[in-house]
């Protein structure tokens, strides 16, 4: 309803009542406040130290992992969602999918290190996977696959089944129509799944801190750099590490929207 | 084999103890990985199996938890804390001792009771006969989990008071005005585990060079435990 | 040969097919049906898309019944051209080759009879409905079917383009001389295609002599409904 | 595609090589290494502390509450989605949406602190807003918003825009036909915002300590109550009311699911 | 009455309605066109769902131009019936009446002439495509619109259903006496319905004498694309 006259005329009941004020009292204005804590001596102090730096390279390596594996994932229950409705394993999967959201993120942490540490996997390396950047991947990743997975299911309900029809027809196993074809429907899908991901694996730190530890320069991430400031009572410097994850996501949004823009 | 340390730091040590850390591997040639976390967690970490050489608490109860549990080699009391009082800019004028504390409309935060600072902190009140009246005021508005959090509280202008430990105190640039001595809260003592099992003669030597090096907690607001 | 023996279906206790047998030879066969009397659900069992509950289908003799939709080898044609929107004309006609189906001759032959040499490069929501429909028949005869299902390919066009697509598509089918399943509910869409002729109400398929008899018995089936309202077996679930 | 050959034939190509093991070994598996770590003693201890029911009846109540709010402000998202697509505010909001997802929890509840907190809300109490009831359900609304956000974005794409332009044309505003027409139309969506913010609520702790004070038989709730008991160490303890919380979240699932059953 | 002057309307760069004009009486005035020529967006505009570029609309000598949808009591019929899918048939029908428009006692008389009382309790899902469009008819006169904007809303139907509706879909509309203005691609459907025709080619509007002058205008104007594929005019977007 691009530039239409019911835009023009009368948007302003409804959301200038509702939403409008509430949109900016609630998020926008606690980002703003947050934002306006920022000194210039611990922006200063922040952007100096080397680990920071270290930790926002493994920031952005592990959430970018995370979120590709989010995403693989994810197409694997897209698949399931097309192919598979009545199975077992698809009802299984389809009721676990959430529950990662629901577990509190210490107690995720400590799924991880129970089941991926030194006692069950202590023939990968001396403290099992924990402790390791595989670690904190497995825990960006363990909170962040629900939101790829609803994406993805969402996507795959507006997809045109008909050509997956004709593409069997021509040949194609389920496998192959599902990747040739409804795949690249799934574009847009992929995109929304992977963003989200990808900022929520920004802010994880429970998880990544139990399971992944919280070493800096080797295992530090963003989320845990900024709980070591808050311990040292350096404020500033955790409040301009935050304001960098929100830059990042911000920056993967931007991009991400343009390459849509682009391909469009 | 490179000759590796595994360090579990409750993470309120960090600043002194990457200064501990840096010197301990530049005299020794040791590669030492300080892993910094709350000591709860830590200690969550070190009882499910995780490596871990040589454990700093906050919480000197972790520590002799895990002697019940027969994984110690080694243990010793290291550092010596004290619960202080800290105001806010809004506290200044309302709070100047612990005793006004029991002034109507004052707005307090201790840690939860669950948490060392938290447990030392209502001891300490309970001892000095406040802690019932400052209830039954409902003076206590809020209960973070971590001392850090509290802190911030305070320095945010978010309550009026706060009861916390010195060393917080000090790397809040929080001035205490008042304290609580150890007839009240009981010792607070940050302590050392060596943990079976694990690299436990290096473990001892760092252990050792730890205590050597103990002026660098002292320049952060503990005190050495002897 | 397509030959479909006691076909049956049903969605859950509605009864969409019932009991269908039909042959078709080397020949156009027209199936006249109204809206939901179970049209496409015959084409999409017969594909392999779905499974039947009871029935047989046999394609040059060989039983297929029990085989997916890939190794039929049947071409099917839906009412939405339902092209591959992210690949070219060029792709989506060629698509039969990457599993190894159809002859790259074959295929410059069928764009010069469809005349869409001119729109090979284009994506297809690109190209007008006309153009669509010719790309998504196109795609389909590429790969040599043995037998096929066209399910109102025609049906989303306007008359005028109508007209001038059918006596093609006719003449393209015509000459690969293999067995044409061809549903629509255009009584002259069929008169102008078909070369033999059935109805379908309700599930039940029944020959006709002609396209115009076909109607007939269906115009019959639905004077009770415009008098008293929709009956329960007629309506959608 | 229910029944269909193509699932009875070829299912088992893509799955059993991919997402099968996957989810099973990243997903599940993690969440039944913890459970067995429940023991009785533990569990027995966790039923019977009164503050754990306490936090429990907290959870709920401001799980529902703040889920109730995000399917709120996500209407009010989903109405600038339909009718303002091209409009400035739903540009800004659009690109908003997803930050508090990426902010580490310690700082969003910093963030709402300084927004709600007596510096500027002053007048509402001695603590402002914080320290209350209401600020749990704030924290716990801030970081479960960009999911209902989604969910109700995702459900406007599907809708029929026509039998909007019908009601206006019958003398609907915009207001009134969203209410009375779109509004029904993104029922699943609603719900489905609905579900995955109340989980995500429950495992909320960082932001809610932060702002909500945590103040046992207040303003505790199951997360903050599990961290708590993992910094004492009772990790059994910890590990009960997680599972509680999954159990919750489950309960919410099928809950739902049986209501849109029934309805359909 | 209703009278449109100089309407214009694109879409980016794509000129979609080129200075069309067109005055309707108490008439049905049926405007042919192929798919893409603007015929839906001309209806949109006159609704005031969609804005114009350019141009005047008068209805009953009222400028309603700049009104939005709800202040100009047309009434818009869209293709696919687009029910209110949550409401019963009879709250679909009586939705006018929370905005206080329409009569309680028309609103049964439309009933009655359309015949849907056997169905007015049933959800639009459970309804066949004929009731469907009795239904979504119904729900647009109960407003009683000064002026009924109709786009093609049989064409989803069977020929046979066709058929039996149009009579009385013309039945209806000419008791009215309101302006009528009726898009089809369907030379039968504007025969059968329209008292006066215009054909739309790609955005422009001309008057003819008859639906068949109009159909053979509109075929003449696709020779070309027959013979060398879409023009780029003529692709959809
Ligand atoms: N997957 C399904 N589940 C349940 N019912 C279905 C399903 N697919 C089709 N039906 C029902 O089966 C009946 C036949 O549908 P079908 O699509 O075969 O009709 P059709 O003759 O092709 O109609 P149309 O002319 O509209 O394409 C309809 O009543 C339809 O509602
Ligand atoms: N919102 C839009 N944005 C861009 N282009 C549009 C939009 N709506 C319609 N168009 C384009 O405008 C042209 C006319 O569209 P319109 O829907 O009016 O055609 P129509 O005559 O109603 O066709 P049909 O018979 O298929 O309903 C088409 O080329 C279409 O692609
Ligand atoms: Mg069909
Ligand atoms: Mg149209």
């Amino acid at each position: 309803m691009d530039g239409s006259l019911m835009n023009k005329i009368m948007n302003k009941d409804l959301i200038t009542i509702l939403f409008t004020p509430l949109l900016f009292l609630l998020i926008i204005y606690p980002i703003v406040a947050l934002l306006t804590n920022l000194e210039v001596p611990g922006v200063r102090e922040t952007l100096m130290d080397g680990l920071f730096w270290d930790s926002v390279k493994n920031t952005l390596l592990a959430a970018l992992v995370a979120a590709s594996l989010c995403v693989i994932l994810s197409i694997g229950f897209g698949y399931c969602h097309l192919f598979m409705r009545n199975s077992l394993l698809y009802k299984a999967a389809n009721l676990m999918n959430d529950l990662p959201i629901a577990l509190p993120h210490t107690v995720a942490g400590l799924a991880l290190l129970l089941a991926f540490g030194r006692t069950n996997f202590g023939f990968a390396g001396p403290t099992g996977l924990a402790f390791t950047m595989i670690a904190v991947v497995l825990a960006m990743f363990f909170v962040s696959y629900p939101l790829a997975a609803r994406a993805v299911a969402s996507g795959v309900d507006q997809m045109d089944l008909e050509s997956i029809a004709v593409a069997r027809t021509l040949g194609d196993t389920p496998t192959k129509a599902f990747l040739r074809i409804a795949l690249p429907a799934l574009r847009e899908a992929l995109f929304s799944g992977f963003v989200l991901s990808f900022a929520r694996s920004l802010s994880e730190f429970a998880a990544v801190i139990m399971f992944g530890g919280n070493v800096p320069g080797s295992t530090q991430v963003l989320a845990s750099y900024v709980f070591t400031k808050v311990e040292e009572g350096e404020v500033a410097m955790a409040v301009t590490a935050s304001g960098f994850c929100i830059f990042l996501s911000l920056i993967l949004v931007v991009l991400v929207g343009q390459g849509r823009r682009r391909r469009a | 084999e490179p000759v590796k340390l595994n360090l579990y730091v409750a993470a309120g040590l960090k600043k002194a103890m990457d200064v501990v850390v840096e010197k301990f591997i530049k005299e020794n040639g040791v590669e030492t990985y300080p892993n910094y976390g709350p000591s709860g967690g830590l200690y969550t970490q070190i009882i499910k199996g995780q490596p871990c050489d040589i454990y700093f608490s906050a919480d000197w109860d972790l520590i002799e938890k895990l002697e019940q549990k027969e994984m110690l080699a080694q243990k010793k009391k290291f550092l010596k804390d004290f619960i202080v009082l800290v105001v806010s800019k809004t506290g200044e004028n309302k709070v100047r001792s612990l005793n006004d504390l029991t002034k109507d409309g004052i707005v307090l935060s201790i840690a939860d009771p669950r948490a060392p600072v938290g447990r030392y902190a209502e001891k300490g009140l309970q001892n000095s006969g406040l802690f019932d009246t400052i209830v039954a005021k409902g003076n206590i508005k809020a209960k973070p989990s971590t001392v850090n959090q509290l802190a911030i509280l305070v320095q945010k202008d978010q309550v009026d008071a706060g009861l916390i430990f010195q060393s917080v105190a000090n790397m809040y640039g929080l001035p205490p005005i008042d304290s609580m001595g150890t007839d009240l809260t009981g010792e607070i003592v940050f302590g050392i585990g060596v943990i079976k099992g694990g690299n436990e003669a290096l473990a001892n030597k760092f252990m050792e060079f730890a205590v050597q090096n103990v002026a660098e907690f002292v320049s952060y607001g503990w005190q050495p435990y002897e | 040969m397509l030959k479909i023996a006691n076909l049956s279906k049903s969605f859950g206790t509605h009864k969409v097919i019932k009991n269908v047998s039909l042959t078709v030879g080397s020949e156009i066969r027209v199936v006249l049906g109204l809206n939901g009397c179970g049209k496409s659900t015959m084409l999409k069992i017969v594909a392999g898309i779905l499974a039947s509950d009871n029935g047989k289908i046999l394609i040059d003799k060989r039983d297929v019944t029990a085989l997916p939709p890939e190794d039929r080898h049947v071409g099917y044609v839906p009412q939405q051209a339902s092209l591959f929107k992210h690949l070219s004309v060029r792709e989506n006609i060629r698509y039969c080759l990457r599993n190894g189906r159809g002859a790259e001759a074959d295929i410059d032959q069928l764009v010069e009879m469809l005349k869409i040499e001119n729109v090979l490069d284009k994506k297809p929501e690109a190209l007008s409905g006309g153009f669509q429909s010719r790309v998504s028949l196109a795609r389909t005869l590429a790969s040599q079917p043995h037998v096929m299902l066209m399910d109102e390919p025609l049906s989303d066009l306007d008359l005028a383009i109508k007209e001038k697509l059918i006596p093609e598509f006719r003449k393209v089918l015509k000459k690969l001389g293999i067995p044409v399943l061809y549903v629509t509910h255009d009584l002259s869409e069929a008169q102008l295609l078909g070369d033999r002729f059935s109805c379908m109400i309700e599930g039940v398929l029944s020959d006709a002599d002609s396209a115009e008899k076909a109607f007939g018995l269906i115009r019959e089936s639905i004077s009770d409904y415009d008098l008293h309202g929709p009956a329960q077996h007629q309506l959608r679930n």
